[in-house]
């Protein structure tokens, strides 16, 4: 890896107007490396703003401030033909492969549609580079004369991904690409961006909420929360020792299919507010039970991790107010949060059970 | 209201608490002429979670709704027995099924604010199932009784929700509202119909986790069906697995997990499973073993399963036999 | 909620300017000169001039349509050539006349769609439901195929002709040479003939409406049936009616939920159909001699008759407009999603 | 874990063989039968003319003189009364003769060449001016700066347009610009040109949003190749679909003008012109020069409703909005 990230995002602010002097902040003063040959983990829920993010690094959508630097070139920068040459480099690939390709083409057209558009080839040229491209993505030269919707998910999946990489791409944002494939399915899709990654040196930015799937292929894990970045560091770390709130609370809403563990959540409570005129400090303020004053006040200061042990890299992150006092101290505030999750019901039916004689008496 | 029919209650039965019996429910879908439930069985106590687990298509909302004998009118019952608390629901008008959906079972279904009428307010719609049953009482109290049936949900600001419009709620705040009409008068028997799906997995898990200490607080049956093994390992007591409208294994939820017997369940087990071990999913997390002696045990030694068709594999465990 | 409303009302404003200007175009747009028209062949070169100067037709393009706003706002149509009446007048007293009897005519599509629509969404899909709902597909079909001119002639053959039970159809009271007609205040003979207390003629009149009422229903009812069907079985079937009918909310109040929300589908419907009436009353009138707004308006096609051609044509957007308007109105009433326009205000 | 629970607006594509075709053929007979009708309609507007028995536009010499060639005399010693020249459906005249002494059948076998013809240009022109104005104004819409304005005030414009009631707009621009078949497709043109508009702009609002258009401009597309090769073939659906109504209503259309005397004048055969004689033929009990026409005419919009039904039903579910 070169020392000069394949691309640096800086500041990044995208605003939507909805409505009158309503402002939805999707993607709030985000600032993300990403190496060659890398993949960054993006999860958050829904209105975390991790897809606009993508959409964004890509200029399909506009920010309003920030920089996205690709290949050391200003890509906010670009306009006109020289943005749509630079296209070629970067892709994306969507959640349902059938809402990114247009209903009237044919798999063969789908696949060579970006080749013809960036480069001038003959018929016979163009023939063996979808060739290739087929087989790069594991696909059945047969499929190429069907219509995507006459074809599996799974390879409709792979004639995205085959779309995708026509170009030779530096990097791909992967907008949830196994959300709606089955275990096995998604496991098969993985290994094949795995497979690529290695041959091509391909990065990634692989968005989803599905966390195991995220773990299964990223080196990096950021998530999002209402627009914010909360935390960003090594995926393993990150997986094991979570040291935001939100961090906690996601990782451990993930319910287990075993019915003999259980775990301690970090209770949330409330609704994820609407992301509309948000007011200002940590979004989770109103949900988060460690929440004190100040955490209201302003935007919450961005905290060096130092991880314990051989994975312990700078290059972890996190914004809490509370946790920038315990910066020196981390398993202080391991021991701070672990008093605020339960793992039982207890509580909830004490509560209810005391509403209940409340009312009657 | 609750008449013992000797018939719907064989002598000799074990389960008294047994809240609903159902026994050879098979439905037929006359468009498309196939069988959306095949011979269905299920035994439910009291403050017992069924969880009806399968894929989208195995029939698992159907199973519900011809429960509770709403079915689409493309689908008829070609035969069944539905016993709820001793009563056969099959001899009931469908005026006296109205009078019993509510007060007794109740359906919660999916869709958040699609399932909720989009002209009117939330409250009015909690107000108007229970005057539906309690058509005597005044508006005011049943207002009152509404805004409080919110906060027993664990809807934050009850007073405001109460007049808010489906369109103005979030999706876990519509579900929520679901959740309030279903409970809004205190039946037994609850059916829930995936009524997750769709949620973010931080509200899932409050939605989830009060829901659930309700239902035990107030001794509350519930049929969940999931396509989530995480939802039916962590709140079901009894797992039942469904496929092509047939139920191809029934077992309590220990059992289930520790010893599935049909190549079905193996099959959806394994996938969860190597996923997680392939991952090695959050060895260092803070996963703690739970403490299931303190569970309560549902074991239904005499499930109405046809015995021709099922092998008990251990007490409340039943196979269906396979094909091949 | 007043401000919704006077957002609406605003609208209204540059609505009626583009329509009265297009209205104002066309008749620009007209071939021959009107002057020429007007004075007919014994016109002198003199004449031409000064009349001329009068409409102020040699003022530029933008002060004539000044001129005919301001005309116009004043109640000042202008007079026909053919019968040198103000238009403003002769409007008035075939205006009401076409309105009453496109108000019957809805009012009967209204009742027959709502009615057989609702019955046929909720019949059993077996039996007389399946015959109810292909004869109601069948004979929407057939009814929106045959020109309504059409099927009131095959009336008139029917229950004039033929039966002879029926009055000829030859205008709104038979019998009655037009200057004896019943000079009343409302300008509908059924209504004025009512009002002095005719009975007799009242009866006439009362017949002689029922064939083109009758034409109407029969041509126009399936838009309403169809989308009263439409809509009563999705909201049937719709999440939320299962959903509540699954709590066990009573029938009385699923009913209520039904119609509420397939109200809205329905009144726009039928308001549009109104709107269309209005045009397509044109043919019906003639087939019945009904002397209303639509037989002014051939006439005046025919004969070129410009000024009234521009009248006609603001009442009818104008008409067009406010049935528009009021369809707003009631979908405000009914729909909070227009009330709350803001996004996520939970 | 599963992200949506309702399903996502999606575009499909029927695809049609001649054998799915045969099998809905046997299926839906309603279907069926119209389209017989509407082939038969399309030969008789290609060789009605030719095949009539009789010259469609000239008087029926014959229906005027008795069997000794001697003229036909009313009670006033009058030969060319209407009354006289009508004929009732015989043998000879198998829809009888009409008040002007011209052959019924012939006359109704010959008016699809002018009805057939102006609905099926009329629709054409309409759809391909609204589809581009359409496509045009959908795809500014809301982009804010000048494209986006002058595409509001363009949909504005169609929208009054449409405010008008659609016969009286007709009656008028026929009086502006003449009557006659040419006429009458320009005018008709005209009129459905907003309704395609609207159908398309609409169509083009969602289409535009949908991911795949992304996904086009993500691949490199120029923004004239995303909106004519990939946005256009996908928000015409509706509108095309609504083509077949269309020709339906423009029949509808063209036959009331005549019946009020402005569209195509008699003796052009026309059913909307031919049916107006009996305005005073039903009362007297001479009902064959308008039960005929109105018949055949009814069965033609009757097919062409039929058949955008069921091209209508195939699509839905598959359509864009899923109606």
């Amino acid at each position: 890896m070169t020392d000069e990230p394949l691309l640096q995002i800086r500041n990044l602010t995208k605003t939507f107007t909805v409505g009158k002097g309503q402002e939805l902040v999707a993607v709030s003063n985000v600032s993300l490396d990403l190496r060659e040959g890398e993949t960054l983990g993006l999860v958050g829920e829904s209105g975390s703003g991790k897809t606009t993010l993508g959409r964004v690094v890509l200029r399909l959508t506009e920010p309003d401030t920030g920089t996205v630097r690709f290949e050391g070139i200003d890509l906010l920068a670009l306009a006109g033909e020289p943005m749509r040459r630079m296209r070629s480099k970067m892709q994306i690939v969507y959640q349902d492969p059938m809402l990114g390709f247009n209903p009237r083409m044919r798999v063969r057209d789908i696949i060579s549609e970006p080749l013809r558009l960036h480069e001038t080839l003959s018929r016979t040229e163009l023939q063996k580079r979808v060739m290739e491209v087929l087989e790069l993505a594991d696909l059945d030269p047969r499929v190429l004369s069907e219509r995507p919707g006459a074809i599996r998910k799974a390879e409709q999946q792979q004639v995205a991904i085959a779309r995708a990489i026509a170009t030779g791409p530096r990097f791909i944002v992967l907008d949830e690409p196994t959300g709606l494939l089955d275990l096995s399915v998604s496991i098969h899709i993985i290994g094949i961006l795995r497979r690529l990654q290695e041959e091509q040196k391909i990065a990634y930015i692989f968005i989803s909420h599905d966390l195991s799937a995220v773990r299964a292929i990223s080196h990096r894990l950021a998530i999002m929360y209402l627009g914010q970045l909360v935390e960003t560091g090594p995926i393993e770390d990150v997986f094991a020792r979570p040291t935001h709130p939100y961090s906690e609370a996601l990782l451990s809403s993930v319910l287990l299919p075993d019915p003999k563990t259980t775990r301690q959540r970090l209770r949330l409570s409330g609704e994820i507010p609407s992301p509309i005129n948000l007011p200002p400090g940590c979004p989770l303020a109103p949900r988060c039970p460690l929440v004190e004053e100040r955490c209201t006040g302003g935007p919450p200061p961005l905290v060096a991790i130092r991880g314990n042990g051989e994975s312990g890299q700078p290059s972890w992150w996190s914004t809490c107010f509370p946790l920038s006092d315990n910066e020196e101290n981390l398993d202080n505030w391991y021991a701070i949060m672990q008093e605020h999750e339960s793992t039982e019901t207890e509580e909830l039916r004490a509560a209810i059970a005391a509403a209940r004689t409340e009312n009657e008496g | 209201m609750v008449t013992e029919t000797p018939d719907a209650t064989p002598a000799g039965s074990t389960a008294s608490g047994e809240i609903l019996r159902v026994s050879d429910l098979t439905l037929h879908h006359l468009v498309e002429d196939r069988l959306v439930i095949d011979g269905a069985f299920m035994s439910v106590d009291s403050g017992e979670v069924l969880g009806v687990m399968g894929e989208s298509g195995s029939g698992k909302s159907a199973l519900l709704f011809g429960i509770i004998r709403l079915l689409l009118r493309e689908v008829e019952q070609r035969s069944g027995r539905i016993a709820y608390r001793g009563e056969d629901l099959m001899a009931k008008s469908n005026r006296q099924m109205e009078q019993l959906r509510g007060l007794e079972m109740a359906m919660i279904v999916p869709g958040g604010k699609f399932s909720l009428n989009p002209v009117e307010t939330a409250g009015s719609q909690i107000v108007d199932v229970l005057r539906s049953h309690f058509p005597d009482r005044s508006k005011k109290d049943l207002a009152d009784e509404a805004i409080e049936i919110l906060r027993i949900i664990g809807i934050p600001d009850p007073d405001i929700r109460f007049r808010a419009y489906p369109h103005e709620l979030s999706g876990g705040m519509a579900q929520r509202i679901l959740i309030a009409k279903a409970m809004a008068c205190s039946p037994q028997l609850l059916l829930g119909d995936e009524f997750t799906v769709g949620l973010d997995v931080t509200i899932q898990a409050q939605v989830m986790d009060h829901f659930h200490a309700l239902l035990r607080e107030r001794n509350t049956s519930l049929i969940l069906t999931t396509s989530d093994l995480g939802i039916a390992a962590t709140y079901c007591d009894t797992i039942a697995v469904i496929r092509r409208g047939q139920i191809v294994e029934y077992a309590p939820v220990l059992d289930f997990f520790a010893n599935p017997q049909h190549s079905y369940s193996r099959l959806l087990l394994s996938a969860a499973r190597e996923a997680r071990a392939q991952q090695k999913m959050d060895e260092a997390r803070v996963d703690v073993e739970r403490d299931t002696s303190q569970d309560r045990r549902f074991v239904h030694e005499d499930l109405p399963a046809p015995p021709d068709l099922y092998t008990l594999v251990a007490p409340g465990h039943l196979v269906r036999l396979e094909d091949e | 909620m007043r401000k919704f409303l006077l957002r609406r009302f605003a609208f209204l404003i540059p609505q009626l300017f583009v329509v009265s200007f297009l209205a104002f175009l066309l008749i620009k747009l007209l071939p021959g000169d009107p002057v020429l028209i007007i004075l007919g062949p014994l016109r002198t070169q003199e004449g031409v001039i000064r009349e001329t100067k009068r409409l102020g037709l040699d003022k530029p393009f933008f002060v004539q349509y000044g001129r005919y706003v301001e005309r116009t706002v004043q109640g000042d149509f202008g007079n026909s050539i053919v019968t040198k009446q103000p238009v403003i007048e002769e409007l008035g007293r075939r205006v009401p006349a076409t309105l009453w009897l496109i108000t019957l005519g809805l009012v009967a599509c209204v009742v027959i769609g709502i009615g057989v629509g609702y019955v046929a969404a909720l019949a059993p899909p077996t039996g007389w439901g399946t015959w109810l709902n292909k004869s109601i597909i069948g004979y929407g079909f057939l009814a929106g195929a045959l020109p309504d001119f059409w099927v009131g002639l095959i009336l008139v053959f029917i229950f004039f002709a033929t039966l002879g039970i029926l009055p000829a159809p030859i205008g709104q009271l038979p019998g009655y040479i037009p200057s004896l007609l019943p000079d009343g205040p409302t300008n509908i003979d059924l209504l004025d003939t009512l009002i002095k207390g005719d009975f007799g003629q009242a009866g006439t009149a009362f017949r002689a409406s029922i064939m083109p009422v009758v034409t109407l229903a029969i041509v126009y009812a399936p838009v309403v049936l169809k989308i009263t069907a439409v809509t009563t079985t999705e909201v049937f079937n719709s999440q939320y009616v299962t959903g509540a009918r699954a709590v066990g909310v009573r029938r009385r109040t699923i009913t209520r939920y039904i119609m509420r929300n397939a109200l809205l589908p329905i009144v726009t419907t039928s308001g549009v159909l109104y709107a269309f009436l209005l045009g397509g009353a044109v043919l019906v009138e003639t087939v019945f001699s009904w002397g209303g707004f639509g037989q002014y308006t051939v006439d005046a096609v025919n004969a070129l008759d410009f000024n009234v051609i521009q009248g006609m044509m603001l009442v009818a957007a104008v008409f067009t407009i406010v049935v528009y308007l009021l369809i707003d109105i009631i979908h405000y009433f009914v729909d909070p999603r227009i009330r709350v326009s803001t996004v996520g205000s939970s | 874990m599963t992200t949506t629970t309702w399903p996502a607006v999606r575009v499909r594509v029927p695809r049609l063989s001649a054998s799915a075709i045969w099998a809905g053929m046997r299926r839906q007979k309603l279907l069926t039968i119209a389209l017989g009708i509407l082939a038969v309609m399309i030969f008789l507007a290609a060789v009605g003319p030719i095949i009539a028995p009789h010259d469609p536009e000239s008087v029926l010499r014959e229906t005027l003189l008795d069997e000794q060639g001697q003229p036909i005399l009313n009670s006033q010693g009058d030969p060319r009364t209407q009354l006289v020249n009508l004929r009732a459906p015989s043998g000879t005249y198998w829809f009888g003769t009409d008040e002007k002494a011209l052959d019924v059948f012939s006359r109704t076998i010959s008016a699809p060449r002018v009805d057939l013809v102006i609905a099926i240009a009329s629709t054409i022109i309409g759809l391909g001016a609204g589809s581009v104005i359409g496509l045009v104004a959908g795809y500014a819409a809301g982009r804010g700066r000048l494209v986006g304005s002058l595409a509001e005030v363009l949909t504005r414009f169609m929208d009054i347009i449409q405010a008008f009631p659609v016969f009286i707009v007709a009656l008028a621009l026929v009086a502006v610009i003449g009557s006659g078949q040419d006429k009458v497709i320009y005018v008709l043109s005209f009129l459905f040109t907003p309704i395609f508009f609207r159908y398309v702009r609409a169509e083009t609002l969602l289409v535009r949003e949908l991911t795949f258009v992304e996904a086009e401009r993500a691949v490199g597309n120029p923004t004239r190749r995303i909106m004519f090769n990939h946005i256009l073939p996908n928000s015409v659906t509706t509108a095309t679909v609504q083509g077949s109504a269309v020709m339906g209503y423009a029949i509808l259309l063209t036959a009331g003008l005549s019946f009020v005397g402005a569209g195509v004048a008699p003796p052009t055969p026309e059913w909307g012109a031919m049916i107006r004689s009996g305005v005073e033929l039903m009362q007297s009990g001479q009902w064959w020069t308008s039960v005929f026409p109105g018949i055949t005419l009814g069965l033609t919009v009757f097919s062409l409703a039929v058949i955008g039904e069921s091209i209508r039903v195939r699509w839905r579910g598959s359509g864009l909005r899923g109606y």
